[in-house]
């Protein structure tokens, strides 16, 4: 995520956690760890046994609220206030660790002068461009600080770098050796970040957010206190969250206003601090740093855009920093093609780099899905996901499944992306009809974990290698073998193609030794691609400090560089914890470099001397840095070095700056470049929220993706607006322990199904009292896509907040069930809309507004004509009124 | 009871999961028992008749009993598994040896009287079933009171009594059926004698279960307990008042008392299945007599120290 | 003879001469009970493994027998999960071994009512000319721009966080060679 | 079941001494309902290992707790129980709310009523001290089921399933389609043989389920306790970990956050054999006066 990205410069979990234990606080906020990650949530009860604080913040009390030593409860979306007023609490009480922060973050830097706040501008920053919809972020730069391609230059042909790949310190523009240009160590000037953020946040006050988040001051209080209490040079304390904070139409912003609170607390690089982010899939971080993705390439390197990018070189210039690790943006890049295209890459054709395609602004999965709406995809290839059900707009998603001429969908069971053609609730309401539907469907059984070797990417961005148990039965194959065989053919039918298309094909590197008979691929080989080697001699690369720009080395993904050193599978180490220290070095192998907690150079001052006793892990004991850990900095730097002026890459990061990933070595209070909504995060309400903004006249986040007047995503109306009091509480979707997302892996085994059998909504008694739910009974939840019925659980757990002076209802809906397999319901997703985080493009399931009344959903037809009659209703209304503010006069069409 | 705290009303113990077969053959099993002892009592006092009809009886009911205890089971292949072991802890293990001995001696005894051969051994068949028909007769009620149910541990004192009683009587009832009522005068008695104290014994048994006992007000146990009272004293009293006489009048009155008995059986069945549904009948009582003795079923904080005893 | 054993195994007898008088103990231990032993004994092997849903990442150990996973239960040596796995991890044999779970290709055609069978060779066939076919017939060489574009917008992939790094690797690989960019994953959402 | 023998109720299994040489030290489960976070990983651990049937799929709207009770097909089952009462007695009371979570299982009681009226040998005490009905011998009286003062020991009425050994009927007659037997937790005696711990225990994440050496675990539990109560959280108390209570102490006791019959467990549970020597000793005077009765009867003609 470009939350933790930009702020520290990777885009992982900063910590591990094994090391939650030794934490003094944990918050978990945007997380229900104890419910979605039980066998990690035993560090947390480590620590609370320890005697730490557990602290949850969280719309629902749920089986964490229950263990934790305090449980805050707020509205759901309203995170952003509470953060910010943890930092506005910290800043204006002089609560933070000043050392830390004067030395290891961009506190002290200058802004250029351009730059005006969203407290100036009634929330909103400088350089914004209502037409566009987005901002021009270079008003937003270091003052002095020329202006670098990937940092967003139109003129030059380029975006800014945002997204998952920005997710790397957004190449820091162009710093002379790390240090930014002018700076006030003493953090008075008016326009250096630190005074910036105090600004920023001063209206943050426990009062106010006790207002926006529904929770009491006191409360708040008691948690900025807590943090305060262990934190400092004796004592850390951690967060850790989950898809409660991304899936947002501020998700990373979101994620950056922890970042800020942890660098204010001096928490990020140290032993039981640090932000702890968890992933809800077993490689959800490996198929980001390998991704399956559209913006980038393996190791975070952009993919090409479709603006004109000249030759290699500009691109590369424009891509390469010339400070930090990323000054070897080339070397990553060449190595890559290397194993990409093997010896059909050379300097003489750019590595083909004029070959590769390029991508739009936006490719991903929600404009894919307007397009297949709009009948411009043909084919389709789904392994191991089920958007049926998954995705928000659940309607949208399996009408346009129904627009393809081909579609592929590889799983265990027949999941409902594979049978939409004949069982979803569209064919039930007559909104599409199976011999009306054109689309092939191939259902392809794919293999389980225990008949394939390979590595998951965990959630502390460990590689742990999976053995195979069993061949795999009868059709099922390993996604390896699908995807393997399917280029082996694709190559050999287009093997004497003269067409340039058909270059990269020709061109791949596609040899992998494949074992038994039915040719299974070798995972291991594609590990040691992965991992990376010497050309020459073949020599697997130990690390990507070795890796070179002129095709002399070969490497898939160079953040993976090493994970196959000597030849030895590293992530298949396998040493039992009792036979190792906690931080269990030997047990598979972490990126980068085996480090298990980054940044980790943070946990000595300045002079490389461990903050105190209690809390040492990395120091510097003369000679080099040594400890716990793999030291995340290079090894012989000592604290004092200074760059030379003419420095660059890593000598340019001077030997007291942490973040050795960031042009200036230092972690990011401020994000000059990266993201598309602020160098600093703001509190928005949600795309649809009961609410008014009660800090800025700009409602929600200005930058967030919709689609406006598109029929298959239309919006309730929201505070302010006639019609919104049809949709008047808020709901959220989670998922339990018992089942995982969207119910593809658990409903379909017996033992899961029968623990949470059916679909329920959680309501308070006094919402049941309002409404006239019965608890056991039946109700009807709807917004402006759609209606799901789901049975009633009446519960103290939930409470209704005072906001805003009113009293507001939220609904808690788990979203694990779709019309199929063992266990079946309605989909949560399903009333889900589709506005956008701009910056991953991720959709808001946490926040929205609905409806709910007593009895079950209308049946067939009636059922889209109830919701298109109440959301006619409701837009009727607004026609009459339309909120002022320009940015939401959206018309939507009733689909 | 509202005042009684339960998990959603659930209940703290299972129902019994016998089935009609139980209660029958609490029912067949006294008449077996009690008719062994009469038929050689009323020898010894030589009424062969009554002795000879009761004989008979007694066997019949023997190859009853064990096809329902065996039809109950949930693996009826493996009845023979009772006799795996000998446990005196056990009452249905002990009683399974019990209706061995003695349906073995009483339809050999019949067999052979029936045949007219080997006098001496069938008289020794008739002795054993003497001596273990009592016993057959009674310990169905250590059988019920021998659970947690606590309608039925409650009445662990007068239960066996009570069986003993109601076999007595169903024993009589049935020589008066099928015995001329000229040679059934004691069978006369015992099921009007056997009546009259099955009475005592049951309001004797529900002074001491008290509001434990409410569910043989309710229900099914409630109906059966009813239909027992009706019929066995109206049974008894026809018996009494014309039994010597009308043969007709005995027969009527033999099988009332008889039916009055079976229901008497099933309503103590049903009685077992309605307190364990209901968790207060559990609750209640254990957490009066926490609060009054003092229990040792949980340890507070203050007394963990002390609760470290030896022993463990 | 044959008698004598059978009395012999009589747990009368045991009870009688072993000092278990009240038969509660080792007089009635069955024949099985003297020879019990858990199951995992018998396995042909052992896999060290990783569980396959959230990204915790808890070890597990994969029993098997005959070429089936007879039991999966949690690793004790992973310094993550020490052996311990959710309810979900430890129902990892019940998902693999799904009484849903479909062990052949399934076809349907355009328009079609039903699933029809599909010999999985073809099926790979038939899937590899899709892809030709619809990337030939929709290749984007340049945009309006005459900016380069080599691509196809009409062919998309989804998924990848269930999959292991190799494969999301090979996935990554092909699509970009094809010209494919619509490659997503759940991350995303 | 010493007290038939006229002795006192003390914290000796009964039959476990029987074992001699063979005998080991009695092992137990300790669940700590203070670390419970209610996941039913053990539910699941339990089932797969020992290859339970699903018990049915029935939505209860009683919190999460969509397993019920204890049964033939569940041998672990997680109550949870939500109440408006801090968690801790010295809270800053702002949340006045806390969700108990405990799992629970067969107490393997010291003086098993189930163990002592089973009338095949099926239930046995084997030599670690546990209580376990032989599925090779079980014949499905039922008489263990109203036994228990726990409610835990239930007939499963299902269909056998392939995995439990099922003998075809001898008794064409009698033939029945159910399973039949009585089932309950074996405290995974097979894997105690083998040197595993139970599968509930070894999976639980947060090890509020523990198994050991039961002595090991008291020692435990009256640390944890007192630690508890230094904590001030409300309502702590330890439940059949006392060799003096009803049942003569539990193999598997209980840290519970509030009374036992909140969680569905008997508040003074008591061996229903407790009385079986009076009881036989009442029976033998009932038999006697029945058969002087009857005596006496035929006497008068």
């Amino acid at each position: 995520m470009p939350g933790l990205g930009t702020s520290f410069g990777r885009g992982g979990a900063t910590t591990f956690q094994q090391d939650l234990q030794n934490s003094d606080c944990i918050v978990i906020m945007g997380s229900n760890m104890a419910e979605n990650h039980p066998v990690g949530f035993q560090w947390v009860m480590e620590a609370r046994e320890r005697g730490a604080e557990v602290i949850h913040v969280d719309p629902r009390f749920t089986r964490t609220s229950a263990m934790a030593t305090k449980w805050v409860g707020i509205r759901a979306g309203s995170d952003i206030a509470f953060l910010g007023g943890i930092a506005n609490y910290l800043l204006q009480n002089d609560l933070y660790f000043e050392e830390y922060v004067k030395h290891y973050t961009n506190a002290p830097v200058i802004i250029r002068e351009e730059f005006t706040d969203t407290e100036e501008l009634d929330g909103l920053f400088s350089g914004w461009d209502p037409e566009q919809g987005t901002y021009d972020v270079r008003q937003w730069m270091y003052e002095g600080m020329e202006v670098h391609g990937s940092g967003g230059d139109p003129e030059a042909g380029f975006k800014a770098t945002k997204g998952e790949q920005s997710g790397h310190g957004g190449h820091g523009g162009g710093l002379r050796y790390g240090e930014p240009p002018s700076e006030d160590p003493d953090l008075k000037h008016p326009r250096c970040v630190f005074q910036i953020l105090k600004r920023h946040f001063q209206r943050y006050t426990p009062e106010l957010v006790a207002e926006t988040c529904g929770c009491s001051a006191d409360d708040f209080v008691a948690v900025c206190e807590a943090l305060v209490r262990n934190s400092g040079r004796e004592r850390t304390s951690a967060f850790c969250y989950a898809v409660g904070w991304t899936q947002h139409t501020v998700g990373v912003q979101l994620i950056r206003a922890c970042t800020i609170v942890q660098q204010l607390l001096g928490n990020i690089g140290r032993p039981g601090g640090g932000i702890l982010a968890l992933r809800g899939h077993a490689s959800i971080q490996g198929s980001t740093d390998i991704p399956t993705l559209y913006n980038i390439l393996p190791g975070y390197l952009s993919m090409p855009h479709t603006e004109a990018y000249g030759d290699f070189e500009t691109f590369m210039k424009a891509n390469r920093s010339p400070t930090g690790w990323w000054g070897h943006y080339d070397a990553y890049w060449v190595s890559l093609m290397k194993a990409y295209f093997g010896e059909h890459a050379t300097d003489e054709n750019d590595w083909l780099f004029k070959k590769l395609p390029r991508i739009d602004d936006d490719n991903s999965m929600y404009w894919t899905l307007e397009q297949m709406l709009a009948g411009n995809v043909k084919g389709y290839l789904i392994a191991g996901e089920n958007p049926a059900v998954g995705n928000a707009n659940g309607k949208a998603n399996r009408l346009a499944l129904a627009k393809l001429d081909w579609l592929v969908v590889r799983d265990l069971v027949e999941i409902e992306s594979a049978s939409f053609w004949y069982d979803s609730p569209e064919i039930e309401s007559g909104e599409l009809k199976t011999d009306q539907i054109g689309t092939e469907v191939f259902f392809m059984p794919a293999s389980a974990h225990t008949e394939k070797d390979g590595s998951f990417t965990n959630t502390q961005r460990l590689l742990q290698w999976h053995w195979q148990a069993t061949e795999p039965p009868q059709d099922c194959r390993s996604d390896l073998w699908f995807y393997f065989h399917l280029g082996r053919r694709i190559k050999q039918k287009l093997a004497d193609s003269k067409d340039d298309r058909d270059d990269l094909i020709t061109a791949l590197r596609w040899e992998y030794p494949t074992h038994t008979q039915i040719r299974e691929p070798s995972a291991e080989a594609v590990l040691a691609e992965i991992s990376g080697w010497e050309v020459e001699s073949g020599r697997f690369l130990p690390a990507y400090k070795e890796l070179k720009p002129d095709g002399s080395t070969a490497c898939g993904c160079w953040i993976y560089c090493g994970v196959y050193a000597d030849g030895v599978n590293q992530a298949a180490r396998k040493k039992p914890h009792w036979e190792q220290d906690y931080v269990a070095a030997e047990w598979a192998w972490a990126w980068p470099a085996n480090r298990r907690l980054i940044y980790n150079r943070a946990s000595a001052d300045p002079d490389g001397k461990p903050w105190s006793e209690r809390k040492q892990y990395v120091w510097w004991n003369g000679e080099k840095w040594t400890g716990l850990d793999v030291p995340d900095f290079e090894e012989t730097k000592e604290p004092g070095y200074v760059p030379p002026d003419d420095a660059e890459a890593e000598a340019a990061i001077a030997g007291d700056h942490p973040f050795i990933m960031q042009a200036d070595g230092r972690s990011w209070l401020y994000v000059p470049q990266g993201l598309e909504d602020g160098p600093l995060p703001t509190h928005y309400e949600p795309h649809e929220s009961p609410f008014d903004n009660p800090l800025y006249g700009q409602r929600a986040n200005p930058a967030r993706q919709q689609h406006k007047n598109a029929g298959w995503d239309p919006y309730n109306p929201v505070d302010g607006e006639p019609g919104s009091e049809l949709y008047p509480h808020v709901f959220t979707t989670y998922r339990l322990t018992e089942h995982h997302t969207a119910g593809g892996m658990t409903r379909s085994v017996p033992y899961l199904a029968e623990l949470q059998p059916a679909m329920f909504c959680e309501v308070s008694p006094e919402l049941a009292e309002e409404a006239g739910l019965e608890h056991g009974g039946w109700a009807t939840i709807y917004t402006a896509r759609s209606a799901i019925e789901a049975r009633v659980l009446v519960t103290e757990r939930m409470k209704p907040l005072v906001v805003q002076g009113r009293k507001t209802h939220q609904i808690g809906l788990p979203y694990h069930w779709g019309t199929r397999l063992l266990t079946q319901g309605d989909s949560a997703n399903d009333l889900v809309h589709a506005a956008l985080d701009p910056n991953v493009h991720i959709m808001e399931t946490k926040a929205a507004t609905c409806g709910i009344r007593p009895g079950r959903r209308p049946r067939g037809a009636a059922l889209t004509e109830f919701v298109a009659e109440l959301r006619d209703q409701a837009h009727s209304r607004r026609e009459m009124s339309p909120r002022a503010e320009s940015e939401e006069s959206r018309k939507t069409a009733p689909s | 009871m509202t005042d009684v705290q339960s998990y959603y009303g659930r209940p703290v113990l299972k129902e019994p999961t016998w089935m009609w077969e139980i209660p029958t053959y609490l029912f067949t099993g006294g008449v077996a028992g009690a008719s062994s002892v009469v038929s050689l009592s009323a020898k010894l006092f030589g009424n062969e008749e009554l002795s000879r009809r009761t004989l008979y009886i007694g066997a019949a009911a023997d190859v009853v009993n064990p096809m329902l205890l065996i039809s109950d089971l949930g693996r009826p292949e493996r009845f023979h598994h009772m006799l795996r072991v000998f446990k005196v802890t056990s009452p249905m293990n002990i009683g399974a040896w019990v209706l061995f001995v003695n349906g073995g001696a009483s339809t050999t005894a019949a067999a052979l009287e029936l045949l007219g051969i080997l006098k001496p051994v069938k008289l020794l068949a008739e002795l054993v079933s003497f001596l273990f028909g009592p016993p057959l007769a009674t310990y169905t009620g250590v059988l019920v009171a021998d659970t947690a149910i606590p309608v039925w541990h409650e009445a662990r004192q007068e239960l066996p009594w009570l069986f003993g009683a109601s076999a007595t009587a169903s024993a009589g009832a049935a020589a008066c059926i099928f015995c001329p009522p000229a040679s059934a005068g004691p069978a006369r008695r015992l099921a009007v004698g056997g009546v009259v104290a099955e009475g005592l014994l049951m309001h004797a048994m529900h002074l001491r279960l008290g509001e434990t006992g409410e569910v043989y007000r309710r229900g099914a146990a409630g109906a059966f307990s009813t239909a027992a009272k009706v019929m066995a004293s109206s049974g008894a009293l026809m018996l009494a008042r014309r039994g010597r006489r009308s043969r007709g009048a005995a027969v009527l009155g033999g099988a009332l008392v008889c039916a009055g008995e079976l229901c008497l059986r099933f309503a103590v069945h049903h009685a077992g299945k309605q307190s364990a549904r209901d968790p207060k009948y559990v609750v209640k009582p254990q957490r009066e007599r926490a609060t009054r003795d003092g229990t040792r079923a949980t340890t507070r904080p203050h007394e963990s120290a002390a609760s470290a005893s030896p022993g463990t | 003879m044959k008698l004598r054993r059978l009395i012999a195994s009589w747990p009368v007898v045991h009870q009688l001469k072993n000092g278990d008088r009240l038969a509660l103990g080792p007089a009635v231990k069955s024949q099985r009970s003297h020879t019990l032993k858990p199951r995992i004994h018998d396995a042909d092997h052992v896999v060290q493994s990783i569980c396959p849903y959230c990204a915790v990442g808890c070890g597990q150990l994969v029993y098997v027998r005959d070429g089936e996973v007879t039991h999966i239960e949690g690793d004790p040596a992973s310094p993550i999960s020490r052996g311990r796995l959710c309810p979900k991890g430890q129902a990892s044999k019940s998902y693999v071994q799904s009484p849903l779970r479909e062990y052949k290709v399934k076809y349907r055609r355009p328009y079609g009512t039903r699933w029809e069978e599909l010999d999985l060779e073809t099926a790979m066939d038939m899937i590899a000319d899709r892809v030709i076919e619809t990337r030939a017939a929709t290749w984007q060489a340049e945009t309006e721009g005459g900016n380069p574009a080599n691509r196809t917008l009409a062919i998309g992939n989804l998924g990848g966080a269930t999959l292991d790094n190799e494969e999301n690797y090979l996935i990554k690989k092909l699509m970009t060679a094809l010209g494919v960019v619509q490659v997503e994953n759940q991350a995303r959402i | 079941m010493s007290t038939l023998l006229g002795q006192e109720p003390t914290g000796v299994p009964d039959g476990h001494e029987a074992y001699g040489d063979e005998q080991q030290p009695r092992v137990g489960f300790f669940t700590d309902t203070s670390v419970c976070i209610g996941c039913k990983a053990c539910e699941v651990a339990c089932k797969e290992w020992n290859l339970i049937p699903q018990d049915g799929q029935a939505w209860t709207g009683h919190s999460y707790d969509n397993t019920g009770e204890l049964s033939a097909n569940t041998w672990r089952h997680v109550a949870f129980i939500e109440q408006e009462k801090p968690l801790r007695t010295n809270d800053d009371g702002t949340t006045a709310l806390r969700w108990l979570m405990e799992s629970d299982v067969c107490k393997h009681c010291t003086h098993a009523a189930c163990l002592d009226v089973c009338p095949t040998g099926a239930l046995f005490r084997t030599e670690f001290g546990t209580v376990v009905v032989q599925e090779d011998i079980c014949n499905g009286c039922g008489y263990c089921v109203p036994a228990c003062p726990f409610g835990v020991l239930d007939k499963r009425d299902i269909p056998s399933t392939a995995n439990v050994g099922h003998q075809p009927d001898l008794l064409p007659i009698f033939g029945k389609k159910e399973d039949g037997r009585v089932w309950k937790c074996t405290l995974c005696y097979d894997r105690l043989k083998g040197g595993h711990e139970p599968a509930c225990a070894q999976a639980c994440p947060t090890k509020s389920i523990q198994f050991g050496p039961l002595d090991e675990l008291h020692a435990r539990a009256d640390e944890r306790l007192a630690k508890l109560e230094a904590e001030g959280w409300n309502g702590a108390q330890l439940y059949l970990r006392d060799p003096e209570d009803g049942i003569g102490g539990a193999g598997a006791f209980f840290l519970l956050l509030d009374e036992p019959e909140v969680y569905g467990l008997p508040p003074d549970p008591v061996v229903t054999t407790k009385h079986l020597g009076s009881m036989w000793r009442n029976m033998a005077r009932a038999a006697a006066v029945l058969t002087v009765a009857i005596v006496g009867a035929c006497a008068r003609d």
